[in-house]
């Protein structure tokens, strides 16, 4: 459903991302992995518009989505879960929610019933549904920001680093209710850090350094590959 | 005589009770674990500390002398050091410049003096890229500038505040390995970590804190068996 | 770095090229004028400068040389001003100075003008303080606009002529609405003095000034322009004569504030440098009298300001909306008439020919040189007392030059 | 919304010293709060823009100048009614306002407080140098029969027309509110103004809102140049001193606080209006504008600080 | 060239200027040198982050303690502008351990309302001040020698342009830089950050009050509308970021390309030339955000990078 070809993705004058190319198809989970400075993240933000392509270009469903903005990208049905969340500080839970859908036609007939069904997933959301978004932990902001990225009914959910700076119950949880979310017919692309409990999510992965592909494999091969044991997972 | 010591400490903001009644001690040339859910008041202690924020109630005791009502500058030119928990690098100056600051004003040196320092420190945090701009810096660099800027004004107590969160395994050990190198001068360090593999390696004992209070105590192989704190924190997954 | 320096150096030497070039031919009679072209005074008063200096130049010109008019922008600001005469007297090398509104702007230029004493005419700035700093010794020096002090008198005499004409007006207490800047202010001292003399029965307001109060408030120039609790004091006050001194912007909405609170003197009258552009339209103008120098109403008894303001329509295409522009055109004929009588440029022979020379100006009164309170050389010192009626100015005093008689009381 | 004891107190303190003011100088309680709601009516689109778009518009009074001009002009030209000109005026400006946004702000949105600082100032003074080339620095008036219309209460008399200021004031807060609360562009512009980027991500489109909020700010000045015009004598720098009282207003409510710029317009206004009525002391009017400002901010400061 | 070199022939340069040129040029480098020091010490004070609307207070301050000093007290003028300096040092300092708790547009339009206040105060004090028609002096400063002005204002620069310097060589640099950039991070460093703001501020407006004091001494009065003008506030702001802020080359350079553009286009066009004014700042902003002195220097890094290349590949 989403492909990537030949992208270059530069800073001022520092290319960050170079030639780089990925697939990810319906209903699959990716992980990309790789260390600090990899480009895990421009990448992210390359296919959601936030920053612009030197060269190459990014194809959704057929449709290349390379020059849109990121709005209309949103539309298109990629949702984004932000690195730094990116909340809506002075409204309730409940209004962040709704955001996440009322600008998406087609969810927006939906709201009702996708705030259930994301109630369900993250009951705390329902429990604190009046608080202000800036006056919840940061586990709970997570949540939220993934909550409001799935009101979307998106066809592909990104996620940047969800796991950063969360108590290791948290972690635990967020990827249980990643599994879960799976399930119901949305693809997945997962930047992490936390490269163990990734693995436990995706169905394939490319690993990223310098900007380049190092190298890309399903989950199972990925947790038996000795770079990775050694350098992401300690062992 | 503890490096450092708290004694009954209690913050509020407006009617929220941020920490209360926090009592605990850390030793010179010990390193203490401070663990706990998101929200539990981990960075809010450690600005307590450091003097950033005010305490509510309570005494801070740092080498024997009572600080609790000294400015956070005159705290860090006493000897109380602290990482941010997002580096909080000066874009204009330098990465070794960064490092200086620590020195001209912790410890009140000349520009030259200090930059000695600083090349020293380098040294031991295994730095070399002195002269580069910061925004050419990679995520470890930084994380090393804002822990050679908190070592340049030659603390005796030293907070780190997620200093390993957003690195992976290799670059965390290699931190790692600095502070234990640290730990052999003597100084008293405390650790804030959500990596728990980080914990274990390094620390000799950990407080958990959950909701401002210290649910439980000792060393990490202890704490991690008791269930209150699987239930507020660990999860049970591992 | 090194190419910052290089930008420096390069404007340094960008500034000499600019300045040094300007300034060549001496064949004609140089005059520089200062003036605020930005705004409406000083545009104008320039216009009519222009206008005097064609008519020299198309009559031969002066001592048989042209005359030129080299004209610089003060902004309105006190270091432009000044630095505008140091540009006249040193590139342009001018015979004389001639221009200027605003006291604040004058009183910055009056160090440069003291320091190469050129014979200078100057046309507006009303400010004692500016006099203060010319000094008594100033014998180079001409001040055409009367001083606030003496506009203040000469409404004192006016007011006591028109008294003795119309026993109907009955004038005893007087409020004077001030604006609180320099002008204002100014007045309202100028005022108050006149007010103690008068309780003595001495001075111009002898007679017409029993019982003063003043008060102040915020132009509408200055940000200001909420009358209401100034006009509240004065309608307490119930006063025979109402005055304010302000600017322009003020008229019409303190005349609107003033009917809408029930404030009804039997005598409105206002004292600002110009007027709104047609403020004889406003159904609110009717019967307010003003303080001025000049009236387009004049046309109708004087031939000077007749022709003054056909020729001004024509040539510039609009009509002189501000005394300025009169003044201005006086301020050059004025000067051309001295040369003349004076036969030479030498500054001794301009300065005793201009003493003694009389223009009748197309403000009505014929020009001449006297003493004030400290300079030498003062111009003109009285106003005039205008009225409008049905949507025109009319001079009511002099009855000299008197368009028709005042319509009173003023009333809503 | 519940209040506590302590906002309980403030309020009922707040109403005597209105009580007070209302028995000892009743017309500087009724200029005071026409003024007042003047000043805020102005700085509530200033509070608009700086709080969505992070702009500190130093033009803003400059656009009021051009609204006012724009309803003279057609006065003049087509002897239309003020207040019936709203409609043309906001339209015109609306576009103007747009098209200077297009061409200037927005190319420096992400530049920086003080890059759009001086960009305003540049915007400003080509405004006011322009208005004075085509109208000159003479001021106009309008004449209606209506904008000096008054009321009496025994023998004290006072203009009504400026309480259209305070029922403007009032409908536009709420308006205001009810927009940002109740729509889906609103809330938009509330996402927008909290972060762009979260705004960007739920599929907002932030230049559109960007531009919307600026018009909106720019009409909403057209609208009170329309209304102001029949009181003002219009000239070139006649808006520009609003820059100023609209930016002391906003910081003064706090960022972000509509109704706070309401209440201190009005409060200030009266606290004018009081000094201006005692006989000698009109001079130290200002004093209590800009004195009052800095207390209110540095008394926040002390209690934000602790 | 050397840089050093051109320094010299830049000091010497301006030393020598008045043998060279007439009053009216001289005027108008006095000019822009007192716009120019006034946008170096707004560009100091906010090279601590704190973004000062109160140049024009300042000023007014130090002009009407000196023209007092002279008029009442019969002080030296040039001893003057020296109490002229203090008097806004000092009032500063009382002002600053309010003030400086303020932080971002808090701070801004606080020192502008205390500009306003000043003036306030200053007109309605008619007893000493003059009120609002203002004081003269007797005499300008060195009776309006405009070579013996000249070089008064150039010393005065010059001595501004060294604490400029002085700012950015030693210890203050980091402190200021620190607090700019993250204030928690500073005090958590060992920096006090409330001694090094009121340092800046005090230091900043005793050159605003000597330059105020200057400018009064020059023209030889004071009065309250054109003392506390806000051009003193908003020219030299502007040409802070013409030139390019956080620098000591950025405002000496904006300083004279916009006092020299504008010198020169009311000459051009003697009507509207502020339109063009106007014009040229948009533009500024537009296509070089980072100011003349930044673009300019990186236009030549870039040009100097495409030369070694070129070197390079022979």
């Amino acid at each position: 459903m989403l492909e990537i070809n030949n992208l270059d993705v530069s800073y001022d004058k520092i290319q960050v991302i170079w030639d780089l190319s990925l697939k990810i198809s319906n209903n699959e989970a990716v992980g990309i992995f790789g260390p600090n400075g990899s480009g895990k993240s421009t990448l992210i933000k390359a296919i959601m518009g936030l920053v612009s392509a030197g060269s190459g270009e990014v194809i959704y469903n057929g449709e290349s989505i390379t020059d849109f903005e990121t709005h209309n990208i949103t539309k298109k049905g990629i949702a984004l879960v932000p690195q730094r969340r990116e909340l809506f500080p002075l409204m309730s839970v409940k209004e962040n929610l709704r955001l996440g859908a009322a600008y998406i036609p087609k969810a927006r007939k939906r709201i009702e019933e996708n705030l259930q069904s994301i109630y369900q997933i993250f009951p705390i959301l329902k429990e604190r549904e009046k608080q202000l978004a800036g006056t919840m932990s940061g586990g709970q902001q997570r949540m939220l920001a993934v909550g409001r990225a799935l009101m979307s009914n998106p066809k592909l959910l990104i996620l940047d680093e969800p796991s950063i700076g969360l108590q290791p119950s948290l972690v635990t949880d967020l990827f249980k209710k990643l599994n879960e979310i799976k399930k119901q017919d949305v693809s997945v692309l997962l930047a992490e850090q936390n490269v163990r409990q990734g693995l436990k999510v995706i169905d394939r992965g490319y690993v990223l350094e310098n900007g380049k592909i190092a190298f890309a494999d399903n989950a199972e091969k990925l947790s038996n590959n000795e770079h990775i044991q050694k350098t992401y997972l300690g062992l | 005589m503890p490096s450092l010591e708290t004694k009954n400490v209690v913050k509020k903001f407006g009617g929220l009770v941020a920490t209360n009644d926090l009592s605990f001690s850390v030793d010179n040339g010990e390193i203490l674990g401070i663990i706990g859910p998101n929200g539990a008041g981990k960075t809010t202690i450690i600005n307590l500390i450091a003097g950033t924020l005010p305490v509510t109630s309570g005494k801070i005791i740092f080498s024997g002398e009572d600080v609790t009502n000294f400015a956070a500058h005159e705290r860090n030119q006493k000897g109380i050091s602290r990482t941010f928990q997002t580096v909080r690098p000066l874009d204009d100056l330098t990465a070794i410049e960064n490092i200086m600051i620590g020195a001209l004003f912790g410890q009140k040196m000349g520009l030259k003096d200090a930059r000695e320092v600083a090349k020293e420190i380098c040294k031991l945090i295994g730095f070399n890229n002195f002269d580069r701009s910061i925004d050419q810096l990679t995520v470890l660099e930084l994380k090393k500038i804002e822990l050679g800027r908190a070592l340049a004004s030659d603390p005796d107590l030293l907070f780190l505040d997620e200093l390993m969160a957003g690195l992976n395994m290799e670059e965390t050990y290699e931190l790692i390995d600095v502070i234990r190198k640290l730990q052999k001068r003597d100084l008293a360090i405390c650790v804030v970590e959500h990596i728990m593999k980080v914990v274990k390696e390094l620390t000799s004992r950990v407080i958990v804190l959950d909701q401002g209070q210290i649910i439980a105590k000792g060393p990490y192989e202890e704490v991690s068996q008791q269930k209150n704190v699987i239930a507020a924190y660990l999860g049970e997954d591992e | 770095m090194k190419k910052s320096y290089l930008l420096i150096v390069l404007s340094f030497l960008l500034a000499f090229v600019l300045f040094s070039m300007s300034g060549m031919a001496q064949e004609p009679i140089k005059i520089g004028a200062v003036n605020p072209l930005g705004d409406i005074t000083g545009r104008q008063s320039t216009n009519a400068m222009e206008l005097a200096v064609a008519e020299i130049n198309e009559a031969g010109g002066l001592l048989g040389r042209p005359v030129e008019l080299i004209v610089v922008d003060s902004e309105f600001r006190p270091e432009k001003g000044a630095a505008a005469i140091e540009k006249l007297a040193t590139v342009d090398e001018v015979d004389f100075f001639v221009g200027g509104m605003s006291s604040g702007v004058h009183l910055a230029q009056i160090p440069s003008l003291k320091k190469y004493k050129k014979v200078t005419v100057w046309a507006g700035a009303a400010s004692h303080k500016a006099e203060e700093a010319i000094g008594a010794d100033a014998d180079w020096y001409f001040h055409l606009h009367p001083w606030d002090y003496q506009q203040g008198a000469s409404y004192g005499v006016g007011w006591n002529a028109i008294v003795k004409e119309n026993p109907e007006i009955d004038i005893a207490r007087v409020f004077l609405a001030y604006e609180e800047g320099a002008f204002g202010s100014d007045s309202y001292k100028a005022y108050a003095a006149m007010a103690e003399q008068a309780s003595e029965g001495k001075g111009a307001f002898a007679g017409v000034m029993e019982e003063f109060k003043g008060a102040s408030f915020k132009s509408a120039a200055m940000g200001g322009g909420d009358y209401r609790a100034m006009l509240q004091q004065a309608k307490e006050y119930n006063p025979d004569l109402f005055i304010w001194a302000g600017y322009d912007a003020d008229a019409i909405p303190m005349l609107g504030q003033a009917r809408e609170i029930g404030f009804e003197p039997n005598l409105y009258v206002g004292a600002p440098p110009g007027w709104p552009a047609n403020f004889g339209r406003n159904p609110l103008s009717d019967k307010v009298i003003l303080y001025g120098m000049w009236a387009p109403a004049l046309n109708e008894v004087s031939d000077v300001a007749k022709h003054f303001w056909d020729a001004y329509v024509e040539m510039h295409d609009e009509e002189p909306a501000t005394y300025f522009a009169p003044l201005g055109y006086t301020n050059i004929k004025f000067l051309a008439k001295g040369i003349e009588k004076a036969g030479t440029l030498e500054k001794e022979a301009v300065i005793s020919a201009l003493k003694s020379t009389k223009y009748v100006s197309p403000l009505g009164s014929t020009l001449e040189i006297s003493p004030s309170n400290i300079i030498q050389n003062q111009g003109f010192t009285r106003q005039k007392i205008l009225q409008y009626q049905d949507g025109k100015q009319h001079v009511i005093w002099p009855f000299e030059f008197a368009t028709t008689e005042i319509e009173y009381p003023f009333s809503w | 919304m519940s209040l506590t004891k302590k906002q309980y107190i403030m309020l009922f303190l707040l109403a005597l010293i209105i009580l007070i003011i209302a028995l000892w100088q009743p017309h500087a309680l009724i200029y005071g709060i026409q003024r007042g709601s003047l000043y805020a009516l102005i700085a509530l689109p200033l509070a608009l823009v700086l709080g969505i778009l992070g702009v500190l518009n130093l033009a803003h009074g400059e656009f009021l100048t051009v609204g006012l001009y724009l309803s003279y002009m057609l006065y003049e030209r087509f002897n239309l009614d003020p207040l019936l000109s709203i409609i043309p005026v906001v339209i015109i400006l609306s576009l103007i306002g747009a098209g200077i946004y297009l061409l200037t702000i927005k190319h420096v949105l992400k530049d920086g407080h003080l890059n759009q600082l001086l960009l305003t100032f540049g915007v400003s003074l080509i405004l006011i140098e322009i208005i004075n080339i085509i109208w000159t620095s003479r001021p106009r008036n309008v004449f209606t029969s209506y904008s000096y219309s008054s009321m009496s209460i025994g023998n004290f008399s006072f203009g009504t027309y400026e309480f259209l200021y305070f029922f403007m004031a009032i409908a536009v807060l709420i308006l205001l509110q009810l927009f940002l609360k109740k729509t889906r562009l609103g809330q938009a512009t509330f996402a927008v103004g909290q972060n762009p980027r979260g705004a960007k991500i739920v599929g907002i489109n932030v230049s559109y809102v960007y531009l919307f909020v600026f018009t909106l700010a720019v009409a909403i000045l057209g609208l009170v140049g329309a209304v102001m015009l029949p009181r003002t004598a219009i000239f070139p720098a006649v808006g520009s001193p609003f820059s100023l009282k609209s930016f002391a207003l906003a910081a003064m409510a706090g960022l972000g606080n509509m109704n706070g710029i309401l209440i201190a317009g009005i409060g200030l206004g009266i606290g004018e209006a009081v000094i201006k009525s005692i006989p000698g002391a009109g001079g130290w009017a200002d004093i209590v504008f800009f004195g009052v400002l800095i207390a209110v901010i540095i008394a926040r400061s002390y209690r934000e600080g602790n | 060239m050397n840089k050093k070199a051109i320094l010299i022939i830049l000091t010497a340069l301006a030393v020598v200027l008045p043998f060279f040129t007439g009053a009216y040029v001289l005027s108008i480098f006095i000019s822009i040198f007192v716009f120019l020091s006034l946008s170096l010490s707004w560009d100091m004070m906010l090279r601590t982050g704190q973004l000062s609307f109160g140049t024009a207070g300042f000023f007014g301050i130090g002009a009407y303690a000196s023209a007092l000093a002279v008029a009442n007290l019969g002080l030296n003028p040039i001893l003057s502008i020296i109490l002229g300096g203090l008097f806004s040092a000092i009032i500063a300092f009382a002002l600053g351990f309010v003030v400086l708790r303020l932080r971002e547009i808090y701070f801004a339009i606080t020192t502008l309302a205390l500009t306003h206040v000043f003036s306030v105060i200053i007109r309605n004090l008619s007893d000493i001040t003059g009120g609002a028609s203002g004081t003269i002096l007797p005499n300008a400063i060195f009776n309006g020698d405009p070579k013996l002005i000249y070089w008064a204002i150039l010393l005065i620069t010059f001595m501004v342009i060294g604490i400029s310097e002085m700012f950015k060589r030693t210890k203050i640099r980091f402190a200021i830089n620190s607090i700019r950039n993250d204030e928690t991070t500073a005090k958590s460093s060992g920096i006090d950050v409330f001694k090094y703001l009121l340092l800046v501020f005090v230091i900043t407006s005793a050159i605003q009050g000597v330059i105020g004091a200057f400018y009064a001494q020059q023209f030889a009065f004071v009065n309250p509308e054109s003392t506390f003008s806000l051009n003193f506030l908003l020219l030299p702001i502007a040409m802070a970021l013409v030139g390019g802020i956080y620098t000591t080359s950025g405002p000496i350079i904006g300083a004279l390309i916009l006092g020299l553009i504008s010198e020169y286009l009311k000459l051009l066009i003697p009507y509207g030339h502020l339109v063009v004014y106007g014009v040229i700042i948009v533009l500024v902003v537009l296509f070089l955000p980072e100011g003349i002195f930044k673009s300019v220097k990186k236009l030549f890094a870039s040009k100097d990078n495409v030369g070694s290349d070129i070197n390079a590949q022979s």
